[in-house]
C-alpha cells in the first residue's frame, strides 16, 4: 500500500526525523491560509501516488500565500499519469545547499532491509544506479542484529564530511530504520535529504510503502489509504476479499490463483483479445466472493465478453458454480460468459450451470480462445 | 525417489484443528501421507482424523519424533510457528499460510538457517513426491508418477502445468509450489539442486512469473550446475508496472522483474519458455528428443571416429 | 539497584502485567484509607530491601480498614533484618488456588537471561533449588533473538494445563521479558504468580534489580531510589563518586581498586582487625575525593584507625597525598593514619606528607598490622 | 612468547582523542606497542602523539591493516565501538570502559563469537605482553620479562600480585586483566588455555574475587587441561552478602558466588591459595620446587628401577 508524501512526513516527524512544517490542503483557500500560517515562502505539492510530480508541473515555488493559493487552484484538479490530483502539501520552502538520497528496501535476494544512500539525490534513484552506479553506497542489515550507530554513522560519512551533519544524518538513518519495522514497511524513502543553508540536514520529501500483508496489525497505516486516490472497483473488490487489478482491456476474467490469473491474462493476449482485469477469487469456493467477483466485472463498460477459468483444487467446482448461478439470477447480465471448470467437483459444477446454458470448454487454450470469439474479436 | 520429502516423511500439522488444517491433515493421510501428529495449543490429548494433537510441537516431537511440519495457522501466528518447528528440531518446514507479513520472513529466515532447517514457503501450496508423499494442498489427484520435476512459485497454475503433463503421459517425481511471495525459504535454485541430483527426475519444468529477480538467477544456475533438460513458463506478460497481481512477490517495480526479461534470461542458456500451460510437454518432449539424438549423434560419431582409426589401423 | 515491590508493581502494570490494585502508605491513617478505598480485605505489606519479609511478620492480612490501620501501624517503625519499615503496601487480598515461581535472571555463565519458572512458588526459590530441582525449568534465551511466543507458551504450560492460564502466562512472560530490557534489570520475579478463584492469573508480589551500570540511562528508575531505606554514608559515597559499603567493624579503609580494596580487608580480618568499610576511590586521582573519603570514613564512630593503601598506576600518588594533606589541614582528624603510597609518583608523594608526619608503611601487609596497632588491637 | 598481544600486535585505539584515550596512547607506544591509528568521528585526520586519527573504524582498519583495538569510550557508546571493531574485522578487542550495562553485553556477546573475534573485559586493565606489548592501562614499570602468567579479575590488586613477583625476582611472560563485570568476553579457561600452550609461561598465578562461579569453573579445567603450577588468589573474604564490592561482578548473591566456595574449590584441585599477595611468589616457588623434585623422583625412579631391571638380568 502506497501513502501520500504528507502522511510519510507525519510518520517521519512522529519518528523525530527533522522534516519542514506543512499541512495538506484540499482547496486553494485552505493553501492560502496554511501558507499564511507559515509566513515564508512555500512548496505547493501534488499528493498523488505516482512519481515525477515536479516534472509534471505538480511542485511548485510560491513566494507568498496569495501566490500559493494561486498555484494551489492550478494544481488542484491537474492530472498526472491518469491520476487527478485532489490535494496539495503546502510546506515551508527550504534553502537547499546539498541533496542526496537515503532509502531503505526490503531486499528479495540477500533477504535484508538494504540502505541505499547517495550524494547525488534530489533525481530518480533508478536513473543515478543506472548511469552513476558508483554514487550508490549499498548496506545490508542484519535483521536479527537492526542498524548499528556506527553503521549508521558509516553510512552518513558516505554524504557527508562535516561531523555535526554526519552526527545528525547518523540519527536520521537510526529513526528511518525504525519507521522501517515499525510501519512494516517494504520501502521508505527520503530524496532528496538536503542540507540548508542553517547547514541543518532536513527530509523535504518522503515516500513509504506498506507491505500489504502486515495491513491486519497497521490499523493507523491501513486508515491512510487515500480512497479517492484508488479505483473505486479495487476498492469494491478489496472490500470483498479479491485480489483484483482493473486494466484497460475488455475480457473480463475471473480466475482462481494469481500465477493462473495471470497465464490466462497473458493467453487472452496471446489469442488477440485485451484482458479488462486481474482478479484472483482466492483459494476458498464462497459462492457471494464469485457474485461480488462478477458484480466488479460487469461494471466496466468496457468488458465484451467474461471468461471464468477455475482450476478445482481447494476450490471446489460446484461452490463456484453456485455463485456463477446466483450472479445469473441476480445480476440480469447482458454480456456473454464462458467457462471453464475443471478439477475438484467438475461434474457436480457443470451440473449446476446446465440449466443456465451457458458455453462451457474443458481446456485453459480453448476457454480463451472462446471468449474472445465471445467478445466479437476472433479472427 | 524425489526430493524433500518421501516414504520416510514423518509429518507433524501445525495448526490441525484448524479449518483448513484439519482438511488437509486428512487429505494428506489419504494420499499415504505419515501424518504423525497435529499441534493446536489448548487442544492437546484430542485427535483429527485419527491423528493425536499435541499442545506444542516440543511435545509433539519428543512424542512422535517427527522430521517434517506443515503450517496451516492464520498470518499473525505462522511466523511464530515457523519459530517453534525449527526449536522444536524439525529439519523441513512448509510454510501454507498465506499474507505472512514480509518483515516477519527477513527474521525467521537467518533463525531456520543457522539451525540447519529447511523452510518451504509460505503462501505455497507445498509439494508432492508422486505416490510416496504430500505435504501442503496439491491436489493428489492431477499427479502421475514419472520423471519430470515441477517446481513454481504459482499454485493453481503449477496444477494446470501438472495436468498438462499429465495428459501427455509425462509423470513427475516431485511438484514443488515455493510461494508467492518476497521473501520465500527455498527459491528455485535450491530446487534445481536437488533434482539434478535426484535420480528419478529426468527433465525439469520451472515455472516463474513477473516480481524479483529469481528467474534470472536460475537462469544463471541452470546454465552452470543443470545438466537434465528444462522447460518453463513466465505468467505475467501483461502485468502492468506497480500493480501487486495477488502474490505479494508478483510485482514489477523501477522496470525490473518483467516477464520479457526473464524469459530472454532463460533462452539464453537454452531454456524454452513455453507460450501457454499446453505447450509445455510438447517443448519439453522436443527438448528431450533433440537431447537424446545429440547424444545418440554423439555416440554416432564416436563410433565412427573409432571405426575411421581401425580403418587407418 | 534495588527498587520496592510497590514501585516493581507500577512498572508491571505499565506493561500490562495483572497485579491487584494497592497503593503504599506511610502512616496508618494512609493504611486505612488506601484500604477504605478498595473496600475488601487487603494485605499490608512491609516495604524494604531484604526477602523473607512474611516470616518476620512484616505481611499481614486485613479483614478491612480497621483492621489495616492496627496492622500498619505495628508493621511501620518494626525492624527486618536490620531495616526500619518506613512504607507499607496496601493492596487486595487474592483468593489463592495456586502460587507459582516465574523470574529471569543475567546468568554470568550463558552470558543470556535465563527465565526460570516453577509450580513450587510462594517460597525461596533458591529452597526449590535445593531440595527440588526437578521443579524448576529453565529457559536461556537468544538475548540477539528475544523471546518468542511459542517458548513463551512452552514455559507457561510447565506451569498450567488450562490453555486461559497457559495463554495468561505466557503473555504475563512475554511482557515480563520486555521488562527486563525495558528497565536493564539484572532480575526480575513474580513470587508467587497466583491463579484466584476466578481462574486469573495475577503477579501478587513483585522484585526488580536494576544494573547499577545502566543507571544513566534511567532516570525514571534511579528517581525510585529510596534513599530512606540507605546508609547516610552510602548515599553520601555515591554522591562523591566513590565505590563505599558500611561495615560493622572499626578500620577504616581507603583504597584504589575494588580487588584490592577487598584484599585489604581480608588482611585486615587476617591479622586480627575487623574492617569499618569497602571504600574504593577509583581510577582518578581527584584530592577532592580523597576528601570526600576521610569525611565519610570519620563520620563512623565505630572506626578507630585509618588505613590508606594506594597503588599508584593511573592514580597518581601526589594528588592523593595533596588530598590526604588537605584532609588533614580541614577536618582536624582525632583519628590515627596509617599510609602505604607505593608505585606512580610515591617520593613526590611523601615529600607532601613529610610535614605531616604520618606513619606510613612500604607493604600492604606491613600496612595493615600497623593500622590494627594503631586501633589498639594489636596482640 | 605470550598469550593475546606480541609483536605481531597492531592497535588502534577508540576513542583516541579523549581524556584517557590520549594519555594511554601515548603511554602504549613509548612501551613500544605499535599503536598504528585511533578512532574518533569528527577528528579524522588529525594527529594524537604522532598517531593518525580516523573518523570510523572502517577507515582505520583500511589504512593500517590493524588487528586489535583497545576502546576508552565512555560506557554509553562502548558497546557500538566494540560492533564497530568487530565489523571492522578486528580479531582481538579490549574494552577498557568501566560501567558498561550488562544487558548490552549479552547482546554483543555473541556478535563478538559469531564473528571469530575475541573480547577482553569490558571494565578491565587490559594486558602486557612483557617487553613485547602493552595494551590498556597497566603500568608498564612494575613487569618484569620472566616465565609467570597472571590472570585477574582485578586492576590495582593485580599490580600488587605482580609487583610482589617481580620483587622476588619472578618475571612474568603475558599479564592480562578480564575485568570485573557480570558479563565478560574473555574468562579465566580462556586465559588458563592460552598460558597452557604458551611456551614462554612456566606458571600461572589466578587472582579471583567474590561473585559469580568463574574461579569454581577454572578449578574444574585446571584438573582436567593444566600440566603447569597454578597459585591463586581470593579477594572478598570478609564481603557482605547481596553488596555490590565496587565491581559490578563482585556480589554474592543468594549465598553463592563467595571466596570460601572458591577457595575451596581450587584447593581441591592442588591449587593453593595464598593468604596475602605477598604470599603469591611463595606460594608459587614452593609449588615450582615440589613438581620439579616430584619429577626428579619419578626420573630417579624410573632410572633406578631401569637399573634393576639390568641387576635382574
Amino acid at each position: 500500500m502506497k501513502i501520500h508524501e504528507y502522511q510519510a512526513k507525519q510518520l517521519f516527524a512522529d519518528a523525530g526525523i527533522p522534516v519542514p512544517p506543512g499541512e495538506v490542503a484540499t482547496t486553494p483557500v485552505e493553501a492560502y491560509e496554511i501558507a499564511e500560517k507559515i509566513n515564508r515562502p512555500v512548496m505547493v505539492k501534488s499528493q498523488v501516488h505516482v512519481g515525477g510530480r515536479g516534472k509534471a508541473g505538480g511542485v511548485k515555488y510560491a513566494e507568498n500565500a496569495e501566490a500559493a493559493k494561486v498555484l494551489a487552484t492550478s494544481i488542484l484538479g491537474m492530472d498526472i499519469k491518469g491520476l487527478t490530483v485532489k490535494k496539495v502539501l503546502v510546506t515551508t520552502a527550504e534553502d537547499i545547499i546539498s541533496e542526496a538520497y537515503v532509502g531503505i528496501i526490503l531486499d528479495r535476494v540477500t533477504k535484508n532491509p538494504v540502505f541505499m544512500v547517495s550524494s547525488a539525490g534530489g533525481i530518480d534513484i533508478e536513473e543515478v544506479a543506472a548511469k552513476t552506479p558508483e554514487k550508490i553506497f549499498k548496506l545490508a542489515v542484519d535483521p536479527e542484529l537492526g542498524l548499528r550507530s556506527f553503521q549508521a554513522r558509516n553510512l552518513a560519512y558516505k554524504l557527508y564530511r562535516d561531523i555535526n551533519q554526519v552526527r545528525a544524518t547518523a540519527d536520521i538513518l537510526m529513526k528511518l530504520y525504525d519507521v522501517f519495522w515499525k510501519v512494516d514497511a517494504s520501502l521508505v524513502e527520503i530524496n532528496p535529504l538536503i542540507t540548508n543553508t542553517a547547514s541543518e540536514v532536513v527530509a523535504i520529501d518522503a515516500k513509504i510503502n506498506i507491505d500489504d500483508n502486515a495491513l491486519f496489525r497497521q490499523k493507523n497505516i491501513a486508515a491512510m489509504r487515500d480512497l479517492d486516490a484508488e479505483e473505486p472497483s479495487e476498492i469494491a473488490a478489496r472490500e470483498g476479499d479479491l485480489s483484483f487489478v482493473k486494466l484497460d482491456g475488455n475480457i473480463g476474467c475471473m480466475v482462481n490463483g494469481a500465477g493462473l490469473a495471470m497465464a490466462t491474462m497473458d493467453l487472452v493476449k496471446r489469442y488477440g483479445g485485451d484482458p479488462a482485469n486481474f482478479l484472483d477469487i482466492g483459494g476458498s469456493s464462497n459462492p457471494q466472493k464469485v457474485i461480488t467477483a462478477l458484480k466488479i466485472i460487469t461494471s466496466d463498460p468496457n468488458v465484451r465478453s467474461i471468461l471464468i477459468n477455475i482450476f478445482g483444487g481447494i476450490t471446489r467446482c460446484d461452490d463456484v458454480a453456485t455463485g456463477i448461478g446466483a450472479a445469473l439470477d441476480e445480476l440480469n447480465l447482458q454480456i456473454p460468459i464462458v467457462v471453464r471448470l475443471t478439477g475438484t467437483n467438475e461434474e457436480e459444477a457443470a451440473k449446476i450451470l446446465s440449466s443456465y446454458k451457458l458455453p462451457s470448454e474443458d481446456t485453459l487454450d480453448k476457454v480463451v480462445k472462446k471468449a474472445i470469439d465471445l467478445a466479437g474479436l476472433g479472427k | 525417489m524425489s526430493i524433500f520429502i518421501n516414504k520416510k516423511t514423518k509429518l507433524i500439522v501445525q495448526g490441525i484443528t484448524g479449518r483448513d488444517g484439519s482438511f488437509h491433515a486428512e487429505q494428506m493421510k489419504a494420499y499415504g501421507t505419515n501424518v504423525v501428529g497435529g499441534v493446536t495449543p489448548g487442544k492437546g490429548g484430542s485427535k483429527v482424523a485419527g491423528i493425536p494433537v499435541f499442545n506444542t510441537m516440543e511435545e509433539a516431537v519428543a512424542a512422535t519424533k517427527a522430521n517434517t511440519s506443515v503450517i496451516y495457522v492464520p498470518p499473525a501466528f505462522a511466523v511464530d510457528a515457523i519459530y517453534e518447528a525449527v526449536d522444536a528440531g524439525i529439519k523441513l518446514v512448509v510454510c501454507i499460510t498465506e499474507g505472512v507479513p514480509a518483515n516477519d520472513m527477513m527474521k525467521v529466515y537467518p533463525y531456520v538457517k543457522r539451525n540447519g532447517a529447511q523452510l518451504i514457503g509460505p503462501n505455497c501450496p507445498g509439494l508432492i513426491s508422486v505416490d510416496q508423499c504430500k505435504v501442503g494442498i496439491m491436489p493428489g489427484t492431477i499427479v502421475k508418477k514419472g520423471s519430470v520435476g515441477v517446481v513454481s512459485r504459482s499454485g493453481t497454475l503449477t496444477y494446470e502445468a501438472i495436468w498438462a503433463l499429465t495428459l501427455a503421459g509425462m509423470g513427475q517425481s516431485t511438484c514443488i509450489g515455493i510461494g508467492g511471495d518476497q521473501v520465500i525459504g527455498t527459491n528455485f535454485i535450491d530446487c534445481l539442486e536437488a533434482f539434478e541430483n535426484d535420480r528419478a527426475t529426468k527433465s525439469i519444468v520451472m515455472i516463474g512469473e513477473i516480481g524479483g529477480s529469481d528467474e534470472e538467477v536460475a537462469a544463471t544456475y541452470i546454465k552452470k550446475h543443470v545438466t537434465k533438460p528444462v522447460v518453463s513458463f513466465i505468467a505475467g506478460q501483461t502485468a502492468p508496472p506497480g500493480k501487486r497481481m495477488g502474490h505479494a512477490g508478483a510485482i514489477i517495480s523501477g522496470g525490473s522483474g518483467t516477464a520479457e526479461d526473464k524469459i530472454k534470461a532463460l533462452n539464453k542458456v537454452g531454456v524454452p519458455v513455453a507460450g501457454s500451460p499446453t505447450e509445455i510437454p510438447v517443448l519439453l518432449n522436443d527438448l528431450i528428443v533433440k537431447r537424446k539424438e545429440k547424444a545418440s549423434n554423439t555416440a554416432k560419431k564416436k563410433i565412427e571416429k573409432k571405426a575411421t582409426i581401425r580403418k587407418k589401423k
